[in-house]
């Protein structure tokens, strides 16, 4: 994010705010995601009305309203087929998929492993804190085995799975995690999601201060990682099936290519089709 | 069947066989060199349960005008063998004036088969064609099809040519082999019809189409240039038709993971501006409604081709029904109101399916159309249809510096929506309910406002008189949908022609409703019977829960596979006559 | 309200606050208290969007008798401030008999506060907690309403110190806030009016429940001991408080991936032969619909409870609406008869939910009980409702060696079914159609003989006269489901007082359709009004569909989230009187 | 498999058949696959009426009616969830989910992905045909990018994802692949997967001779792992995601405990339950 300071940057981070007052409780995690966010699409100078944000059902998946960008808010779970189908349809827009741990992992488990495979150019941001904000505190697939909770007492007696690894097995193209409670890090790790071509994904760990105080000292247990991003999928797959789930940083850099579509709509001349049919 | 030379206008032939045996081939190169000639003609076919090669029938109907539906009974049976009989006779309602036309190899023709009465005939197809060069008893059998309807030979070769040369079949011996089964006519019947000749016409202003061809096209015509589809029989067929050329004019298909992301994928693409569609069945429309229920929260225009097929649950693929009525109106939790059209015939799907997507992007509403595997999959010989005039593009918002509402409220319902990459437009599209500009809202007024401003848009829209066919006047109605609609049509044509003054209601937009123009219609209408082909007679309890009916009603409605009879329709609309 | 010590037998408390004021805190002590003390009670809320301690509205009514449903206004408004009124308004009737107590530091009420007319009393709650300790504004006001409306300052103290010791609070102080807010009784009205003192009764009869909670308890009884589940609001309190109640039994409870796996692991333990079920709303059923279609194919018994929030979409997930039902009843695609039945209020849902087990496994057949936001969050003080009585279980295959044919045709539709385990009774469950064995097979027999084995078995079961309760005679009927049950009672009971003869229909069982019971309650009734909570009419349309009703039909239908007024109900039912 | 050869054999693979005649085309890969089930069972000694055999819907789908087990034929793509009902509510019963390539990776990616991370003890045996046989020839998960089609002319431009490398990312209990050509190699593999704890995944590449004649030389292309399966996921991870697709073999052998409930019908007594309600 090394950039000249003295040139006036075309857009503030402000610009990508809307008068949509946020539904979350003060002091979420989910904040410090939308302000980097902002930072991210400000710094790569990004008309807003050239973005999408596209989301789900959840705490998490209310951003799109609360931006300047053309949102859409849409079923529980759907997000990444829906910026897919846009997309293909637009190419010239920058669009990014805001979504939970559970919309992203749970409902959406199955749109989640075939975009990371499908590597349409686009960037998945996924505000992990471990469980259903949202509905008010039920496991998702990235809570912890033994955390009790009304519905599954005495704990789910499920192993979290490990998203970053589940993308990369399934093709992503580039693979990241950061923390809430490092705005510019996050920031900085959307940048270049956005940036890289392809299938991008980012997981933040952001804590539900409500149903999961004790994520609040998940700032004392992320810890940056200490070597540089592979570009060797065997590489990352070794690393990330012995990560902590806490590191944080780039993991992986593909270069497969993009799955790209034209979209015309200016060609009405349907006579050569219809010749098909002639007797 | 009186004269030996008498001639008919209609001719229904069958044509059965195991795997292998050809039969299907033998159907369509009938059809095919028929439709050369010079008459209309259709094409079903019914299958064994095995994926590949297994016992098949084909049905063909050939006449001197066009064809929309099978008849009541079969004229000819060919059996290339008796091997799987039993699974199809129910397909092929024979009498005794039927003629069966079977392989001498074969063996004796099954009990049930016999005890229709139908004069069976013993032909040596396999042995013939075991004398001769790359023959096949099936080009035999077709050899001998020509001769007896009247089908000239030279059309039948190049028919056959066409098809089979890739398959190393050369001229000379598929003209041996056709001209070896028609000297087998010493064997017809001295009564037996050929088929009136047709007038000469211009081959080039006929097509040779199946339904789901034609809702492709209609669908292109409409303007659709973005897919996203998953396959599933009796649907996938529109789709693979659909996919090549969408990519010829500029658009793409695409191949999702699931029905569910089919459906999200369209309404991103539409909400990207492109006019999008999915094609579907049963099944996968059960997993597409909760997004549709967005799209109608959303005000995003998308179209569902729902291609019916038996149900419930996985059911029988392979065969029709009209079954998915149900969930098509009602199938949406919420109140949601959409568009619900059906397609009456295989040139119909063109024009309903393109009328779909204009009615979709002009109300900024999902619309379903429902076809069937009957038309859908149905081969026929028509007149080129002439699509609808292209309609008014989506209205866009013209947005400036100032607020942009994306959902605010216009004397017709219809709010300008705006494209992603234009400047001051840019709005969140959600299924929570929202005010005016788009936020959520939970509010009592919010609610209703919205709820008002979605139905008001499509009750008030001007659909003009193509929300159903009508035809004739009369105190007795036959009210119809879909694919059913042939097998009136022609009973009705009979029943006048019996004396019987009947109206035909054949409904295109089934969602909204039309009470006015039902009301209309139905002035003066005394008796409605409405024929429908599903179990539980949805049809008739979406037109009792609708519209007002003459108080007396009668219903036939039965489920799939078979179609609906036209002398079942007939025999109800004259019986009940007697009855009075 | 006319004299000093007058006394009410219901009354209708709304206290409002913003986000952590404890409006719904005060709102469910004041129920508990009124309930140790003898009366029943109900309590609903109504929130802001903010997921925690948003703005927030707590909707009591207390009464000497059984209260189902809130009124048509409220006595007494609490402000504990005015920041959010505006949002609430709607939702709380107010004239100018009402009182409205106001915090004196929440400033003025807002413009459509007084043009009510309501009185307003300002009072120091907040002034008054500072110079208390450990006191709070909203125990004073909660002491001002113990002494308004009559409840015993004992109950009162018990009830919160039960609730709040565990935040620290000790008997002593809230004794002293208590009582403060008793003190301020000098600034009401002298035409106030209390609660007329209750019955003695034991409290061990009586319960504090939510239909939540009722249903769940009702599919235990039923016999329940499998849920599978996902989240969803109004639905998922439903889930928590069975999870542990279920592991209780010997029993589990799974949350799912999805609702679609929710649904098909219900299915497969059922077909395990575990009485199973899972818990959803709106968005959630429209998931299920495919795999309920498969229940229906393959004859597996599964419940489904449905609790209903406003839709389409996501909606207004937090809030109430009938807008479900067409979903419910026609959502599965092909022709798919099933089971729906719905709740009527608190304490039913007990009741519904296990007959709709015992149903469900009696029929081998899935059901959908619907309930709603409005009864299945409102906690009530009822009597403690009974059971029904156990049913006969599913009904096991007795398997030899010999043959066993899954899909067997018997007299009742019922084929007795085999469990995984046995010897002998070895079959494989299918989607597809399938002959008596289980064999698939697309034969038009097959289908046709299943189809009425499927519907026959739904229709000729016996549901005895639980299907609707009916309450009255008269010539006009009103004709209800669900939650607006508690509004049409209470309206008719007004109707009735003022000498209109009313009937009241309220149906329980809404498929299958019962079409001649029907027609033996509606005998002699010549005017039928349809009440329902839905933007579209769906149950009017249902009725109109399925049943025979008089000439004369009115329908009251409009959306939520407010609840149907009795008022609304009454006022049609005299007001269309007199034009007659 | 090595068992006293002494001992008559309680079950021969024939008490596993039934008299349904299968639909597939003569020559598919999935007749090999059904007698390596049949042979395994029998190995085990599991009585027919023990076993439930769950599918969704496609040609492999079509076993469970042409078994002599309990057969639970379902909707596309949700056997195992189906399975892990039946499973939670019968934990007796030996589970078997046979899918393929587009009913478990497809439609089915959300159930599989998180019947890998639950680790329930049953085992999922999918025919792995690179294709959609019962709808006739359109690509699945698997086909190669450049595969053509008439739904998609020229190939999806996809790449194909490695299914075992997405179950061990998932959380899967034990791995393997076998080729339908080899039905005792098969038999081998379902044998150790079905008596491995937890959720075991085998992949079978069974060829479509009907839409994908060329998966006959498949015979020449698969070859057997030269390594030893290994318990560590982190190595099984980097082996699995430099793998080409075609080796056999046992990859990956996990420990984790298996997701398991009680369900017992028999207390009916609600009265504790009840007394929560009391006033
Ligand atoms: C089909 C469907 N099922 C369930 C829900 C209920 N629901 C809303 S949000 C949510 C979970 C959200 O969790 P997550 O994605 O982790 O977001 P968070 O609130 O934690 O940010 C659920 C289950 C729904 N809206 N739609
Ligand atoms: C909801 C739904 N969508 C689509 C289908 C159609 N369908 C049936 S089988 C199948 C694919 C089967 O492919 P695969 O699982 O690879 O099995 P194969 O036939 O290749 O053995 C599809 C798409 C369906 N039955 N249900
Ligand atoms: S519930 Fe949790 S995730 Fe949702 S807004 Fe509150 S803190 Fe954030
Ligand atoms: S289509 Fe392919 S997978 Fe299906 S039975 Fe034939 S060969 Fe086997
Ligand atoms: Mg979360
Ligand atoms: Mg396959």
């Amino acid at each position: 994010m090394n950039k000249p300071e003295s040139l006036v940057p075309r857009y503030s981070h402000k610009d990508y705010k809307s008068a949509v007052k946020p539904i979350w409780c003060p002091g979420c995690g989910h904040f410090g995601v939308e302000s980097s966010l902002f930072r991210a699409l400000a710094y790569l100078e990004l008309p807003p009305e050239r973005v999408a944000v596209v989301s789900g059902i959840g705490c998490s998946s209310r951003i799109p309203a609360y931006t300047q960008c053309y949102g859409f808010h849409g079923v529980h779970g759907r997000a990444p087929a829906v910026a897919t189908g846009l997309k293909l349809a637009r190419p010239e827009l920058t669009v990014i998929v805001t979504s939970g741990d559970g919309d992203a992992f749970s409902i959406g488990g199955n749109h989640f492993i075939h975009a990371c495979r499908r590597n349409v150019d686009m960037t998945l941001l996924v505000m992990d804190n471990e469980v259903y904000g949202m509905t008010k505190g039920q496991p998702s697939p990235t809570t912890p085995a033994d955390w009790d909770s009304k519905i599954a007492p005495g704990g789910t007696g499920v192993n979290p799975f490990a998203p970053l690894a589940v993308a990369l097995a399934s093709g992503a193209n580039f693979i990241a995690r950061g923390f809430s409670g490092d705005p510019n890090g996050v920031a900085h790790l959307l940048v270049e999601a956005i940036q890289h071509p392809g299938f991008s994904f980012v997981q933040v760990l952001s804590p539900c201060i409500t149903y999961r105080p004790e994520e609040r000292f998940w700032k004392k247990t992320v810890h940056p990682s200490s070597v540089e991003p592979t570009r060797d999928p065997a590489v990352a797959g070794h690393r990330l099936l012995s990560d902590d789930g806490f590191t944080t940083g780039i993991f992986y850099l593909g270069n497969r290519p993009c799955y790209t579509a034209t979209v015309d709509t200016s060609n009405h001349d349907l006579s050569a089709i219809e010749e098909d049919l002639a007797l | 069947m009186n004269a030996p030379s008498s001639q008919t206008q209609v001719i229904s032939i069958a044509i059965m066989g195991s795997g292998g045996a050809g039969a299907i081939t033998t159907g369509s190169l009938l059809l095919e060199a028929a439709g050369q000639a010079g008459w209309y003609g259709l094409l079903t076919r019914s299958v064994g349960p095995q994926i590949r090669g297994g016992e098949a029938l084909a049905m063909v109907r050939l006449a001197l005008t066009p064809v929309t539906g099978h008849g009541d009974r079969y004229d000819v049976l060919v059996a290339l063998d008796w091997h799987n009989a039993n699974r199809f006779i129910a397909e092929v309602p024979l009498d005794n004036k039927s003629l069966i036309f079977a392989d001498t190899e074969g063996g004796d023709p099954p009990a049930a088969i016999l005890a229709t009465g139908a004069r069976v005939i013993s032909l040596p197809f396999t042995d013939l064609a075991d004398d001769l060069p790359n023959a096949r008893p099936n080009l035999l059998a077709l050899g001998m099809l020509s001769e007896l309807l009247g089908i000239p030979m030279d059309a039948m070769v190049q028919a056959v040519i066409r098809t089979l040369s890739g398959k190393g079949l050369s001229a000379a011996h598929a003209t041996d082999a056709l001209a070896a089964g028609s000297q087998l006519r010493s064997a017809f019947p001295t009564d037996t019809q050929r088929l009136a000749p047709p007038q000469p016409r211009d081959a080039s202003t006929h097509w040779l189409v199946t339904g789901n061809q034609a809702a492709a096209l209609g669908a292109l015509h409409g303007g659709i240039r973005f897919a996203a589809v998953y396959p599933i029989t009796p649907a996938t067929d529109l789709s693979e038709w659909m996919a090549p050329r969408l990519q010829k004019l500029g658009g793409h298909l695409i191949q999702a993971e699931d029905e569910i992301a089919s459906m999200n994928m369209v309404l991103g693409a539409s909400f990207g501006g492109i006019p999008s569609m999915t094609i579907t069945s049963g099944p996968g429309l059960a997993l597409m409604t909760e997004t549709l229920g967005l799209a109608v929260a959303a005000e995003i225009p998308a179209v569902v081709v729902n291609v019916m097929r038996g149900g419930p649950s996985t059911g029988i693929p392979t065969k029709s029904e009209q079954s998915d009525l149900n969930i098509a109106l009602y199938g949406l939790h919420g109140d949601a109101p959409h568009l619900v059209l059906a397609s009456q015939s295989v040139t119909d799907c063109l024009i309903t399916t393109q009328w779909a997507v204009q009615l979709s992007e002009a109300l900024q509403c999902p619309a379903i159309v429902l076809s069937d595997q009957f038309m859908g999959q149905a081969l026929t010989i028509c007149e080129r249809p002439t699509p609808l005039s292209d309609a008014p593009p989506r209205r866009i918002a013209e947005v400036g510096m100032g607020r942009y509402d994306r959902y605010a409220l216009t004397e017709d319902g219809i709010s300008p929506m705006a494209i992603p990459g234009t400047l001051g437009g840019q709005y969140t599209a959600d299924g929570l309910e929202h005010n005016a500009h788009g936020t959520p809202s939970s509010s009592v007024a919010d609610h209703l406002v919205q709820l008002d401003k979605r139905r008001i848009k499509l009750e008030q829209y001007d659909y003009g008189d193509a929300w159903a066919e009508i035809d004739g006047e009369g105190e007795t109605a036959v009210l119809t949908w879909g694919s059913t609609t042939a097998a009136v049509l022609e009973a009705v044509a009979q029943a006048r022609a019996a004396g019987l003054a009947v109206k035909v209601i054949a409904l295109r937009l089934l969602s909204p409703t039309r009470p006015e123009h039902m009301a209309l219609a139905l002035q003066g209408v005394r008796r409605a019977l409405v024929v429908e082909q599903s179990h539980s007679a949805q049809f008739h309890h979406f037109l009792r829960a609708y519209y007002s009916l003459p108080d007396r009603v009668e219903v036939i409605s039965r489920p799939g596979p078979l179609p609906i009879r036209p002398s079942e329709v007939l025999n109800h609309l004259l019986q009940e006559i007697d009855h009075e």
